[in-house]
């Protein structure tokens, strides 16, 4: 995969538009996990945006973020930075090879209160 | 019999260079119908008038067709031309063999036989015209205002003072509209109040204009230059001509708990009241879900208080019918509910507050007399943070996806009153982008940051909660890449502005239309843009989109001009190319009164012959031609083709068509 | 000009155009004036509004042998008379849809919004439908064969 | 008198197409129509009653009359109806004609072979050869017997009866010999007993038929003045649609309207079937003269039972065929007008 | 039945007796059980002549313009499908609803003499109707007929009911029915254009211009219609070219969609058996599929579909491609 064909695959994944981002930093402004990551939640839509993702490829922040989704909660622009944060984990993930949580290991009873994609995102984030 | 010219245009070699228009002109003159035939090199030049009007003159033409540009050039030159030439202006029809021929096509024979086509396509056409006249309809020279705020005052005084009645409908108890809530404007910094009451009293005593407050139009109808309005007088339990303005009732009244909606509801008030001191006109008004006494029966102290006897509890609606020859509608704006916006903290902290909340708590008419304390405790705070864009430019679905356009200058003033006033105070504002077009506008911010030292945060606020009595705001620092936390006593939030809700009915009926935002459409965004698309139906203020006060008086002003230049008129000239309908041919469905976007079409009950000495009575279709705009859509919907539109009618366009295809 | 012999009669569809007078008449100038070419076949009928067209008038043109029809209005929302082209948004969809229940090529008719400064997209517009309609070749489902009698 | 096997009737009819057009009712769509014969078709000589009556092939619903070519300002007329390019018209059999649909065409032709004579409905009269077919099982709408007609026995210039088995085929005339003998091969003799016995139940039949007594006798002349006065049109008119359903099936019905039509090159002139139940029909100046449904409904009853044969010795334009009885939306028709206004004989 | 014709009866002997009414519309005996026609009562006298049956299948809304301009008020029985064409010619203006009496009747179904006598019955003399048996009495005997065989074609997919009332007179349950009206279209719809196309054009051909489907619609009410109006440049007398048959049922189609109830009157009276119905009715769909289910004559106020819009609605190419949203 061309690095073009990634950073498109990223867009696709995270399914948000990021040219739609007018640069508020409402998202950075309510993270949780702010100060643990090293690229903020505001930069990864900008950094997309630019194409720079070899620094979120190798960025820690993407194992920091909560996937609280707050950030997505307040944009006021339908900008979702926490899916994009997602799409970015995935990515890497998928570049490491199969070393996926296996279906027995997920606990039995699961809180349906959780959002599935933090519950996802649990899985990869800790299964390494 | 038909006496038809055609006149073929050159234009130069732009037409010429790809049309034979010399062998055009001459295929044509074998028309039927067809009596002149000539090719010119610029029909359009005096020369070129002159030949057209000779032509008519000596070939006794009885219609005419232009084989030129596009008739959205020149339609009107020719038009003019044939009228002077002693034929009716609409027998004059454009073939357009520059635009849709001679500057698309490259090939010379081509090119020619579809100028041949279209030149006979517009034969066919006038063969059919009619000469029209246009209407004329008297003008009512009096003016309405809807909406007593500063756009509606400055427009009603600049019509009154060229001479025409004006009356303003405002549907609270005073006019003075948000202007009045202000305290200082920018970016002068003169007192609100002080550059607004002179010309709320200018309107009470200007002789043409008549203030109905506590008002609401009811219903419209009728057209440019003829509206008939009707104008619902609330009950205000209290007689206007009798009310001296005394304030006895109001000090009397034991009904206080009222909310001071003049000061956003930041202290109370009684059940009557005038509004502000300054209030025009100075009359009480009884709120009636307040008052004991229309509430409950018993009470009736303030009635026995009144000096002047103007207390009268039975008091009903009552309605008002006028004309009116122009509308201007100015009803302003409101700040918008903040419930999609819980991470502010807003219902949840007296000490967060809007920023009109905050003109009133720095007023000294306001409830602190103008002493900045925290509504929570009533002390001085110390830090003051600002959040602008709150729920402005957002497209989530929460706020409004447009920009509000005064929050950054009215921020940078508050930001600097409280400097000025309370240096001690520290002041921040989150901004995402910092917007100040306009005159001495960015200077007026700068001097916030450079000369008061004002804290501006290139950020966003995600969180403001409270903890142990702070109010923590939580937000990023874009340019410093940091998450910060600053400890406020009070947080402003500039809350995005939308339309007065009331203006929904007012545009339904005027049948002005609206856009998503609920904003009044202008005519034309850029060369009409205080006309509303309703002919005699003007926009001034925030009605029509955000904007600021010098902005608002000057569309005002340029409304008043647009009323004035119309009421100044005696006659009304209206556009011949407007719908009729066939009474013989009407059911009366009204299924074109359905569609029509202006009010055009009323019905009437005729009476028709019908054989044998009989008579009918039906209900038929009537076309007000000074309101029909000639788009044409009732003529698709009457099935029995009754409706027709003069100058683009049926037959002419199916006559057209047949001409088209024929090859 | 043109060498006469080498004509062979190639199918070349008739069209009828009908545009309104505020948008898309006024994108055709705007293509006019920016040389952006279309085909000849296409002729245009200026009406006020888009709302003006009686589907008569698109049967009218079938049957004196148009291959084509298409109308052109201003883009919904912008129509010059405010709700114009809403109405005939409903129309024509019911009328092309239904058309088509007929059996008569769907491709033959088309609406299409084109404001005034878009003479770039009335060019693409207008070549697109007309080699669309010359695909389809002639329009013999819905035309009168007494207009084409002694031909 | 000579028959032929129902299987052998394709034969038949390819023959006498080889060298003429045939007209014969035909299934088309779900309704029997006379069409032109052809392979595969599905021919129904059962049906009663074709949906439009025979009249059509001689006077078509749409003829053109002339063209007219438009050149510039020059106007050419360029050939008048039926004679196109001089050539004479290619003559045709109208197969399957019942009794009363053939007593129509004798009523048709009163009215345009009299002076002046209609060429168009000339020239297709001298070049068809009309096949009767004899009716065996008339319906309750029926009451030619009412006009003096025989359905068991057709007259025509071929008579044809049907039965489970053949064909049974009487030439009249010149013209019927003619017919016959372009396809002698297929008939054999023989079919004088069948015709006869079914001539005997069918004629027992129809005079079982509910309106077999119908009473005309007040429909006189002389009575013409006090049948156009009678109140009664009023309420018999009411329901009237003022469609033109049963002047569009009827056999009889002979009004047309004369219209131009625009081509690309010119203008051809047409005549097409008219309704005196049209509000638009005879336009004058000032418009219809009937302006009301009441006077165009009583028009179309008086021609057919006093107007007509008072100018024609006392025939009827009305043959009985029972056509509008069936298709009338709102179940109005002559036998209602004929019943209420009449005498009731036997009644 | 019978007992609801005498309910009827008894109905409008009151009405008219009491001087509540100037006239009832209803339907007269005819020469036959089977062909009875619409017809006005003025007096009792004249009632003797009122009937009430199964062949009843006319629909007597249209009358109502003219009634509705008499002196007097006119009673009228209307069966449920007629009521949505009286309400949306009261909607329309066309008849004057303070002029009215309605009353609601029962309707089970009405059915089509045209197919009984296809499946061989002849002079009929009385029917009588057990569920879905019908006995047919006739010359030749009794014969027992399937109903839903029999029903003319409008009653075959009805699943209305009153819409309006001033009294009802209602004896039997209506069976409940569950059928989709559209399956026709739908049918159509699968066809592949040409089929569909052929389709048409052997129905169509048949037409004869008789303007019954137009005379008898209730929504056909033009004072002139543009095709009998020379001034309308689409007039024509009798169809003389394919083109015209297919111009006239387009226009009118077209004309009547949003307002068309689907009364099936049109089907009824074609005396060429076009099912004409399915013209409409593909408005009918389609203006369900696209804008939200509509019908026409539900109430006697508010617009059409065609003179109504969202500004999200479909775009024609969108609607023609089956994209719908």
């Amino acid at each position: 995969m061309t690095k073009e064909e990634r950073i498109d695959n990223i867009k696709r994944i995270s399914g948000t538009d990021v040219r739609k981002c007018m640069k508020c930093g409402k998202c950075s402004g309510r993270c949780p996990a702010f100060k643990e990551m090293d690229i903020k939640p505001h930069q990864f839509v900008t950094m997309l945006a630019k194409g720079k993702i070899d620094e979120l490829l190798e960025s820690k922040a993407i194992w920091n973020c909560f996937s609280c989704m707050a950030c997505v909660e307040r944009c006021p622009r339908g900008v979702a930075p926490a899916a994009v944060i997602e799409a970015v984990r995935d990515t890497v993930v998928r570049m490491q090879g199969k070393n996926g949580l296996k279906a027995e290991e997920i606990p039995p009873i699961v809180d349906e209160l959780i959002p599935q994609q933090l519950l996802v995102s649990a899985y990869r984030k800790y299964n390494k | 019999m038909q006496r038809i010219g055609v006149f073929i245009c050159w234009c130069g070699s732009n037409i010429a260079a790809t049309v034979d228009v010399k062998k055009v002109a001459e295929t044509i003159k074998n028309e039927p119908g067809v009596v002149y035939s000539e090719n010119y090199q610029y029909m359009c030049s005096e020369n070129g008038q002159q030949l057209i009007k000779q032509a008519i003159k000596e070939h006794n033409l009885t219609g005419i067709v232009v084989g030129a540009c596009s008739p959205r050039m020149h339609e009107a030159t020719f038009r003019k031309a044939a009228e002077e030439a002693g034929l009716n202006p609409y027998m004059v029809e454009i073939a357009n063999i520059r635009e849709h021929c001679s500057w698309i096509h490259k090939d010379m024979d081509e090119a020619t036989e579809k100028a041949v086509i279209l030149v006979r396509t517009a034969i066919a056409k006038v063969k059919l015209n009619a000469p029209l006249q246009a209407g004329e309809s008297p003008v009512i020279k009096r003016a309405l205002v809807i909406g007593g705020g500063i756009a509606g005052i400055q427009a009603a005084l600049d019509i009154a003072d060229a001479g025409f009645e004006v009356d303003i409908v405002e549907k609270n108890a005073t006019i003075g509209g948000r202007m009045a809530q202000l305290d200082k404007t920018f970016p002068t910094l003169d007192c609100s109040a002080c550059i607004l009451t002179p010309k709320m009293v200018d309107c009470a005593q200007h002789e043409k204009i008549d203030i109905l407050s506590y008002s609401e139009v009811e219903e419209v109808k009728g057209f440019v230059g003829n509206f008939n309005v009707k104008i619902r007088r609330k009950a205000r339990y209290v007689d206007e001509t009798k009310c001296t303005g005394c304030k006895i009732c109001m000090e009397k009244c034991p009904s206080k708990k009222g909310l001071n909606t003049f000061n956003m509801g930041l202290n109370p008030r009684p059940a009557i009241h005038i509004p502000f001191a300054q209030a025009i006109p100075n009359v009480a008004v009884i709120d009636p879900e307040q008052c004991i006494k229309l509430k409950t029966g018993k009470c009736g102290i303030c009635q026995k208080f009144c000096g002047v006897g103007a207390i009268d509890y039975e008091q009903k609606d009552t309605f008002i019918d006028r004309e009116y020859g122009a509308i201007v509608v100015a009803t302003g704006f409101k700040p918008i509910a903040l419930d999609n916006f819980n991470e502010y903290g807003y219902s949840d902290n007296k000490d967060v507050i809007t920023s009109l909340e905050l003109e009133r708590l720095m007023n000294a008419a306001g409830p602190t007399d103008g002493v900045l304390l925290r509504p929570s405790d009533g002390k001085h705070p110390k830090v003051i943070t600002f959040i602008q864009c709150v729920g402005s430019r957002d497209t989530s679905g929460c706020g409004k996806p447009y920009c509000s356009k005064i929050c950054c200058m009215y921020t940078a003033k508050h930001a600097m009153l409280i400097r000025e006033k309370y240096p001690d105070t520290e002041v921040h504002v989150f901004y995402i982008d910092v917007r100040t077009p306009g005159k001495n506008y960015d200077e007026f911010y700068r001097r916030a940051v450079e000369q008061y030292g004002v804290d501006y945060i290139k950020g966003m606020v995600g969180k403001v909660y409270n903890e142990n009595g702070k109010l923590m705001v939580q937000g990023s620092n874009l340019i410093d890449n940091e998450q910060i936390t600053i400890e406020s006593d009070l947080v402003v939030l500039a809350t995005a502005i939308e339309p007065e809700p009331s203006v929904r009915k007012v545009a339904t009926l005027l049948t002005a239309s609206i856009d998503t935002n609920n904003f009044l459409t202008e005519s034309h965004a850029k060369l009409r843009p205080v006309e509303s698309p309703t002919a005699g139906v003007y926009l001034a203020g925030v009605c029509q989109g955000p904007k600021d006060i010098p902005e608002t008086v000057s569309q005002a002003s340029a409304c008043a001009a647009k009323v004035i230049g119309l009421l100044a008129k005696d006659k009304l000239k209206t556009n011949p190319c407007v719908a009729m309908a066939d009474e013989n041919m009407c059911n009366g469905c009204s299924q074109c009164a359905n569609v029509c976007a202006y009010g055009a079409i009323t019905y009437v009950e005729k009476e028709f012959r019908l054989g044998g000495g009989k008579t009918e009575v039906r209900r038929v279709a009537s076309v007000n031609p000074a309101v029909c705009q000639g788009c044409g859509a009732c003529t698709v919907t009457c099935p029995s083709g009754a409706m027709d539109l003069k100058g683009f009618s049926s037959k002419q366009i199916m006559s057209e068509v047949e001409a088209i295809c024929k090859m | 000009m043109q060498d006469v012999t080498t004509e062979k009669k190639e199918f070349t569809p008739n069209i009828v155009a009908f545009c309104c007078n505020w948008c898309s008449y006024a994108g055709a100038d705007l293509a006019g004036s920016s040389r952006l070419s279309y085909p000849a076949n296409v002729k245009i009928i200026r009406v006020p509004c888009s709302c003006r067209v009686n589907p008569t008038f698109v049967l009218k043109a079938f049957q004196q042998g148009a291959d084509g029809v298409i109308l052109c209005g201003c883009h919904p929302g912008d129509c010059h008379y405010v709700t114009g082209n809403y109405y005939t948004r409903r129309r024509m969809a019911l009328l092309f849809n239904f058309l088509n229940y007929m059996g008569i090529e769907k491709e033959r008719t088309r609406v299409e919004w084109v404001s005034a400064a878009e003479g770039q997209k009335f060019s693409a517009v207008m070549n697109d439908f007309v080699k669309t309609v010359t695909e389809l070749g002639e329009n013999k489902r819905l035309t009168d064969l007494r207009v084409k009698e002694g031909e | 008198m000579l028959k032929i096997a129902k299987e052998r009737l394709n034969e038949l009819y390819a023959k006498i197409s080889e060298s003429m057009g045939l007209f014969i009712p035909i299934k088309k769509g779900g309704e029997v129509n006379y069409h032109v014969w052809g392979e595969g078709k599905e021919v129904s000589l059962e049906t009663l009653k074709t949906v439009k009556s025979p009249k059509n092939m001689f006077f078509p619903q749409t003829e053109n009359m002339m063209k007219f070519k438009t050149e510039g300002k020059n106007i050419e007329i360029l050939e008048a109806g039926i004679r196109k390019q001089g050539d004479e018209l290619k003559p045709f059999v109208a197969f399957g004609v019942k009794a009363c649909d053939y007593k129509a065409i004798e009523v048709l032709d009163k009215v345009f072979l009299a002076e002046p004579v209609d060429t168009f409905y000339q020239a297709r009269r001298n070049a068809t050869t009309i096949v009767t077919l004899a009716c065996s099982k008339p319906e309750e709408s029926c009451f030619c017997g009412v006009f003096g007609i025989d359905a068991t026995n057709p007259q025509g210039d071929v008579s044809t009866w049907l039965d489970e088995k053949y064909l049974y085929w009487q030439a009249n005339t010149e013209k019927g010999e003619t017919l016959t003998s372009l396809a002698s091969e297929l008939f054999e003799k023989g079919g004088e007993t069948e015709v006869e016995a079914q001539k005997t139940s069918t004629k027992a039949v129809l005079a079982q038929l509910p309106f077999a007594n119908l009473d005309l006798s007040r429909f006189k002349p002389e009575n013409l003045n006090e049948l156009f006065d009678d109140t009664r049109w009023e309420e018999m008119s009411e329901a009237c649609l003022g469609c033109g359903t049963c002047t569009f099936v009827c056999p009889t019905c002979q009004c047309f309207d004369i219209r131009d039509f625009k081509t690309n090159d010119g203008v051809i002139r047409y005549r097409c079937w008219d309704s005196c139940m049209y509000s638009d029909f005879t336009l004058m100046a000032h418009g219809n003269s009937r302006t009301t449904q009441m006077q165009r409904f009583r028009q179309r009853f008086m021609h057919k039972l006093v107007y007509y044969p008072s100018q024609n010795d006392g025939l009827y334009s009305c043959v009985g065929c029972g056509r509008c009885v069936n298709k009338c939306p709102q179940n109005l028709n002559i036998v209602k007008v004929i019943k209420t206004l009449g005498g009731k004989k036997n009644d | 039945m019978k007992d609801v014709e005498l309910k009827m009866l008894e109905r409008a002997k009151a009405l008219l007796e009491s001087g509540e009414v100037a006239r009832v519309i209803g339907w007269k005996k005819g020469e036959f059980i089977y062909d009875p026609a619409p017809a006005s009562f003025e007096t009792v006298d004249e009632l003797k002549d009122f009937v009430y049956n199964w062949f009843c299948g006319a629909n007597l809304s249209k009358y109502l313009i003219q009634a509705s301009k008499k002196e007097g008020k006119t009673a009228v029985f209307l069966k449920p499908c007629d009521t949505y064409s009286f309400n949306q010619l009261v909607k329309e203006h066309r008849v004057k609803r303070e002029n009215i009496h309605v009353i609601a009747v029962e309707c089970l179904g009405k059915f089509d003499v045209a197919k009984i006598k296809a499946q061989g019955v002849s002079s009929i003399v009385d029917v009588e109707v057990q569920n879905k048996e019908v006995k047919v009495k006739s010359f030749g005997g009794e014969t027992v007929l399937n109903k839903p065989e029999i029903l003319l074609t409008k009653c075959e997919t009805c699943q209305k009911t009153h819409q309006v009332k001033d009294e009802e007179i209602i004896l039997h349950d209506r069976p409940e029915r569950d059928v989709n009206r559209f399956a026709e279209v739908e049918k159509l719809e699968a066809m592949t254009p040409d089929e569909r196309f052929a389709f048409w054009r052997e129905q169509l051909q048949k037409c004869i211009r008789c303007n019954a489907c137009r005379n008898v619609c209730p929504a056909c009410s033009c004072v002139k219609c543009v095709f009998d109006n020379p001034a309308s440049g689409i007039a024509a007398k009798a169809n003389d070219d394919k083109f015209e048959e297919q111009l006239f049922h387009i226009i009118r189609a077209f004309h009547v969609a949003g307002r068309c109830t689907d009364c099936g009157e049109c089907s009824r009276v074609c005396p060429q058996n076009i099912p004409l119905h399915l013209l409409n009715r593909k408005f009918i769909k389609d203006i369900d599929g696209l804008y939200g289910e509509y019908q026409a004559g539900e109430t006697d106020e508010g617009k059409t579909p065609l003179t109504s819009y969202t500004e999200n609605d479909i775009e024609p190419t969108d609607a023609v491609n089956g994209e719908a949203k």
